[in-house]
């Protein structure tokens, strides 16, 4: 087998495309974590949202209006949970809140099956991004390049707000500790509900980003689930650098593991997973030591 | 019975314990004076295994403990309170004294035994639910105690497990001067030959109870010997008053 | 609505239990996925069925009960349907099963309780082979042989290598090697081959850059449902077909899901014993009606459903009434139907029928179909099966 | 700490007379419906032995049931092991290996616990998908119940293996409530409420966690070996993470660290997917909006919320009339 250079470089390529992909999904869990010590699993049902609302309004209006009403469609169900459900859980355990958000992954999944139908929906690729861009030597296609960017974009963005913008203090501050950032006159609920928002609006552009590549099934939130609690706990709970390298790691085993190790590809992450946790109980790069 | 020879820690770069080194005599009663901030409870980290020291070691025993976990330190014989209180708070006062007295008898992980139904363990309890004068609220759950009675539970639960040393983080800390006499006599009560390290701020207490007194400032022994070498000393004011600016 | 007036139909029909089965009444259970993974698949093959009975049934002189349990995705809910359809419902046949594992785990239960078992999808080469048995009547297809035609045919077209890509379950491994058997046979070469964690891969990539790598002629795989979809558009997004065109197992582009591939699905090439543009009587009266009723082209698996409605009622029409005189009629029926010539193969049960390769195209009204070939019915090797007769009389 | 009040006897009493007059009367789909109740206690009994006494919150308890099925299946099936040898032996299996998890993941806490205990379940789960030699994704079958027909019960009838899971369920409730009661259950309170403290006292809570998560695979493995005697086939599905979920939010249901509330929340379970499988494919949506329902009200489950309502009076007006210690086992005397 011709395995040469340009090989490897695609399948880098790859693996950073699945990463950001993760990564776009993560990032909002993990903050939403940090800051409200709040574990929805029902991110990935959120995630499928996304991509159902982009795939009944790419067909009409085409895909560049879908990938900004999908995230603003979910954020606005996150404003409808964070008012429901969310800010009534702040208070109660974590074993209260995982299975709030447990039974909210049963009812969207039902939620979504009665609205859109048991059978798979999909979006075409824009025709700006359908066909492959010439890069280091390689042919590489151009949504994934776009995801590729669309991700790093998202990193860069966070990264500075949280490094440089005075509501990116107040995060830090809620992250590392809640009470003392209370005092600090930050009003924590405001705070609370915006990550909050702004982590469902990434998780549903990551449904929408994710829709043309992968296929729009009920299913699909079920199956991002594990993927991106793995990248949060690898990474380490409620930190962006946890969050971007947890979906390094994940994206690299993944797609290395199937070019070197294909009997393995299905065991290995979970193996990674359990050795991290060995070695490190509370992830690579927490928030809080 | 307990030594530390040049006992080092720092967290990135603050050193809150210089080169600490200790040595009580079986049976002594020596009380840890100093500042907050001082390194004390650190030191009682260090001591009992929470932490991990940079530098020196622990001696329990005339044995070298330094590399042994929390749990072996406290089967050899090392018992602590803590300052804040940590007890077992769904559960009665006699539960929690019996969780400890369980540990060094091996009840405790049997499979094929009740811990609480055994006599031994119930002789323990009764035993040290006198000492620290928890008789009457044997029966009630951690919930339903005070505050003071809290800290009474938290040396009778250090107590229970019969140890060789017993450290205790500040016993009084935040209870009122009516229950900081009735700690003295519950120290009074206390077997002779059991070795006490005790961390305390009220001074009249320290200076009743103390065989030695060992005063900690930024993480340094500032001071070592007899109370009455430490009652005139200028240098126990100077620090309590915070003009020591030195070290 | 499809769902609607089945359901209505079952409603009112099992509502009418009788304490004991009257002779002009035949119970008949319904075991498919309603909800899971399968869902769409189970609400397909019923829609088929319930327009086969519609079509075939009503002049009988036989009232058919219906029972209808949903097996969702699991071996043991499956079991534990069908057991619930043998001793309490006492059904006199069961139609369905799409998972070839739910098919194995009822096999020895409707083999030992004598219940006639007409498999509607589930393609387990097994089930017809070593672990046969006279009471289930397969109408759908084996894995096997549906691909092992498109072996040959793919080496008469000259391609000399091939690279396969399959998810890593049973069903996927059986189709390659069905597929493998065949082509190296006749003189082709594989030159590499993967089998991908089932319903765990998001991305494809990989896979397909090593499948471009390895410098074959051409890319066989089978997927299906949400992973075809998945499979499709990034195989597509390479632009890989210059270089290594795609053939696969023609569930890769069913009717079922290729409007939401799109214009990724272009110009691959698979094989199937089913798609909607095949050209035959038949067929075109069961695309019209089947458009009539749900509002969209039929797949593979309605007929799939259609043609089990229709075994079922050719087999009451010889006036079989009970589970062995079913089970016995059951294995002779044959019929031309949308599929072309349908026949039973007594040696295995399995069915006998000929295999279209398809390319997908663009049409006036989304993707569809042009046959490439029809390639001859043959019977699956016995593989095993020793098929003892039926107590019949 | 676990003991039983007058509530649980009370409750536990209705769910036996309950079970028995199903297992008497009820037609075939009935009886169904009890084993799976039965075998799904032991799963949800062995869950909230480590969940509701240990604070462990495992995510793989499905999957050490599907270890106990797939295990007992190796050995009765590929090894040709006499039944009782072989449930021995995957009851064994499952044990060992719920110990190692447990002593692995004993460090983790929160989040991290479920999670290095989903990854262990997942690894188990994807082998088990993916082995030829357990037939993969289609499972395997020819499995076969015990013969009991020495004491004249033949459990291939569904009435006789009711009967034999209830007594299988009844002799393992004795058992969580021994392990309990113990010395080392016990310690698993004092290590539930404080672990810290646990280990100042010279405890080893990573062992006790260990000890009692491989006690409680001992239960698992049981409802494994039931699980496979009673579809009489097995297949991957068994050991999916979402077995585990729903497990876990049985247990919930039924009230977390109360041994007997899971019980109930496995009966209302099952009976619940089933009425509402009959009446619509959307069971889900419903069971999720009731599991909703029922945290938001911050009872502790069903059960939980009946003793916080009933427990207490019933409990005094019983001691007021009888005039007995009642069954409080720490404070009679001492």
């Amino acid at each position: 087998m011709t395995q040469d250079l340009s090989f490897w470089t695609l399948q880098t390529l790859n693996a950073l495309q699945l990463s950001m992909l993760l990564f776009l999904l993560s990032i909002g869990l993990t903050v939403i974590f940090g800051l409200m010590h709040f574990v929805n699993l029902a991110h990935g049902a959120l995630y499928a949202l996304g991509a159902y609302i982009a795939a009944s309004i790419a067909g009409t209006a085409g895909f560049w209006v879908a990938i900004l009403a999908a995230p603003i469609g979910v954020a606005l169900v996150g404003v409808v949970l964070y008012g429901g459900l969310i800010q009534r859980m702040r208070k109660s355990g974590p074993m209260a809140q995982v299975l709030v958000t447990f039974g909210l992954i049963f009812a969207l999944l039902d939620l979504t099956r009665i609205l859109w139908g048991d059978l798979a929906l999909a979006i075409a690729t824009p025709a700006a991004l359908s066909g492959q861009v010439e890069l280091l030597g390689v042919s590489y296609p151009a949504y994934r390049l776009f995801i590729i960017l669309l991700g790093a974009a998202i990193f860069g963005a966070l990264a500075l707000v949280l490094a440089r913008t005075q509501i990116g203090a107040m995060i830090r501050a809620g992250v590392d500790n809640d009470a003392m950032a209370a005092c600090l006159g930050i009003n924590v609920e405001r705070l609370f509900f915006v990550v909050f928002c702004v982590g469902c609006a990434l998780a549903g552009l990551a449904g929408a980003v994710a829709a043309p590549l992968l296929s729009v099934t009920p299913g699909m939130g079920l199956q991002i689930l594990i993927p991106t609690l793995i990248v949060i706990v690898i990474g380490g709970l409620g930190s962006l650098k946890g969050a971007i390298a947890g979906s390094l790691i994940y994206g690299f085993v993944q797609t290395f593991g199937a070019v070197l190790a294909p009997q393995l590809a299905s065991v290995l992450i979970y193996a990674l997973l359990a050795a991290v946790l060995v070695i490190k109980p509370v992830g690579l790069f927490p928030a809080k030591g | 019975m307990l030594e530390t020879r040049s006992l080092t820690k720092s967290f990135g770069a603050v050193h809150v314990t210089r080169s600490v080194s200790l040595k009580l005599e079986r049976g002594e009663r020596r009380v840890i004076l100093g500042p907050n901030g001082a390194g004390k409870t650190t030191l009682f980290n260090l001591l009992v295994g929470e932490l991990t020291p940079d530098g020196g070691s622990v001696h329990l025993a005339g044995e070298d403990v330094t590399a042994l976990s929390v749990p072996r330190r406290a089967r050899r014989g090392l018992s602590r309170s803590y300052q804040k209180n940590t007890l077992f708070d769904g559960l009665t006062v006699e539960e929690n004294l019996a969780l400890a007295a369980a540990v060094p008898t091996g009840h405790a992980t049997r499979l094929w035994s009740d811990s609480l139904r055994q006599p031994e363990i119930r002789d323990t309890v009764a035993e040290v639910a006198e000492q620290v004068n928890l008789m009457p609220h044997l029966h009630a759950k951690v919930s339903e105690i005070s505050y003071g009675v809290r800290r009474q539970l938290e040396v009778g639960v250090a107590l229970a497990t019969r140890p060789l040393v017993l450290l205790m983080d500040e016993p009084t800390s935040g209870v009122g001067p009516e229950m900081s006499k009735g700690f003295h006599d519950l120290l009074n009560n206390l077997p002779r030959d059991l070795t006490l390290l005790i961390i305390e701020h009220d001074m009249d207490l320290a200076f009743a109870v103390a065989d030695t007194i060992t005063v900690l400032n930024y993480g340094e022994v500032v001071f070592d010997g007899l109370p009455e070498e430490a009652r005139g000393s200028k240098l126990l004011k100077d620090i309590y008053l915070g003009s020591w600016e030195d070290a | 609505m499809k769902r609607a007036n089945l359901a209505t139909l079952a409603a009112a029909t099992t509502l009418a239990l009788p304490a004991a089965a009257l002779a002009d009444e035949v119970d008949i259970g319904v075991l498919l996925p309603f909800s899971g993974v399968y869902a769409a698949l189970g609400n397909e093959i019923e829609a088929g069925f319930a327009l086969g009975l519609e079509t075939y049934g009503n002049d009988l002189d036989v009232e058919i009960i219906l029972h209808r349990e949903d097996t969702e995705v699991t071996p043991a809910t499956g079991l534990a349907r069908t057991r619930k359809l043998i001793l309490q419902d006492d059904v006199d046949a069961i139609v369905g099963v799409v998972s070839s594992g739910v098919l194995g785990a009822v096999r020895d239960m409707v083999d030992g309780a004598g219940v006639p078992l007409i498999v509607a999808n589930a393609g387990n080469d097994a089930a017809t082979g070593a672990e046969c048995s006279p009471w289930i009547t397969r109408v759908s297809f084996s894995n096997s042989q549906v691909n092992r035609p498109m072996g040959r045919w793919m080496a008469e077209q000259g391609i000399e290598t091939v690279y396969t890509l399959a998810p890593d379950y049973a069903a996927g491994r059986q189709m390659i090697e069905g597929f493998t058997g065949a082509f190296t046979e006749a003189g082709g070469t594989i030159i590499g081959s993967d089998y991908t964690p089932f319903q765990q891969t998001q991305d494809f990539g990989p896979y397909i850059a090593q499948a471009q790598a390895s410098g074959a002629d051409a890319l066989f795989v089978f997927y299906a449902g949400g992973e075809a979809i998945s499979f499709v558009n990034q195989y597509a997004s390479f632009g890989a077909a210059e270089d290594l065109p795609l053939y696969g197992s023609g569930f890769l582009t069913s009717q079922l899901y290729v409007d939401a591939q799109g214009a990724s699905a272009e110009g691959v090439v698979t094989a199937l014993h089913y798609v909607p543009t095949i050209d035959n009587p038949e067929n075109a009266s069961f695309v019209a009606a089947f458009r009539e009723a749900m509002g969209r082209v039929p797949s593979e698996y309605a007929v799939q459903g259609y043609d089990a409605a229709r075994a079922l009622v050719e087999a009451l029409e010889t006036g079989a009434r009970d589970r062995e005189t079913l089970g016995a009629a059951l294995r002779q029926v044959s019929f031309d139907g949308p599929r072309g010539a349908l026949s039973i193969d007594p040696a295995t049960n399995n069915v006998v029928q000929p295999i279209y390769v398809y390319e997908t195209v663009q049409g006036a009204n989304g993707m569809t179909q042009t046959v490439l070939a029809q390639l001859p019915a043959e019977a699956d090797p016995v593989n095993g099966c020793v098929m003892p007769s039926l107590p019949t009389n | 700490m676990f003991r039983h009040t007058p509530l649980r006897y009370a409750v536990l009493a209705i769910l036996a007379i309950a079970a028995l007059m199903q297992a008497f009367t009820a037609g075939y789909f009935g009886l169904e419906i009890l084993i799976e109740i039965l075998i799904l206690c032991l799963l949800v009994l062995a869950l909230d032995l480590v969940a509701g006494f240990g604070g462990m919150v495992s995510l793989c308890h499905g999957a050490l049931m599907g270890v106990g099925a797939y295990a007992f299946v190796a050995l009765n099936v590929l090894a040709d092991l006499d039944p009782w040898l072989a449930a021995l032996g995957a009851v064994a299996i499952t044990a060992a290996a719920a110990w190692i998890i447990g002593a692995i993941c004993a460090r983790s806490h929160g989040i991290y616990f479920i999670m290095a205990t989903l990854a262990f379940g997942q690894m188990a789960y994807s082998y088990v998908f993916e082995s030829p030699l357990f037939g993969g994704d289609d499972g395997m079958g020819g499995i076969d119940r015990f013969d009991l027909s020495a004491i004249g019960l033949d459990l291939n009838d569904s009435r006789s293996f009711a009967l034999f899971c209830l007594a299988v369920l009844a002799a393992a409730y004795l058992f969580a409530t021994a392990i309990l009661r113990s010395g080392l259950g016990r310690s698993l309170a004092g290590v539930m409420h404080n672990e810290k403290r646990m280990k100042a006292l010279g405890l080893n809570t990573w062992r006790i966690k260990a000890d009692v998560f491989g006690l409680s695979g001992i239960i698992a493995g049981v409802a494994g070996v039931l699980a496979a005697q009673h579809i009489m086939f097995i297949s991957p599905g068994l050991m999916n993470w979402t077995v585990s979920g729903e497990a876990l939010v049985v247990v919930i249901l039924g009230g977390l660290g109360t041994l007997v509330g899971p019980l109930v929340g496995a009966a209302a379970f099952v009976v619940m997917k089933h009425e509402l499988g009959e009446v619509t494919t959307y069971w889900h949506l419903v069971v999720g909006v009731i599991l909703i329902a029922v945290v938001m009200s911050r009872a502790n489950g069903i059960f939980g919320w009946v003793e916080a309502r009933w427990g207490d009076r019933i409990e005094r007006r019983l001691t007021d009339a009888t005039r007995s210690p009642a069954q409080k086992e720490v404070s009679t005397d001492a």
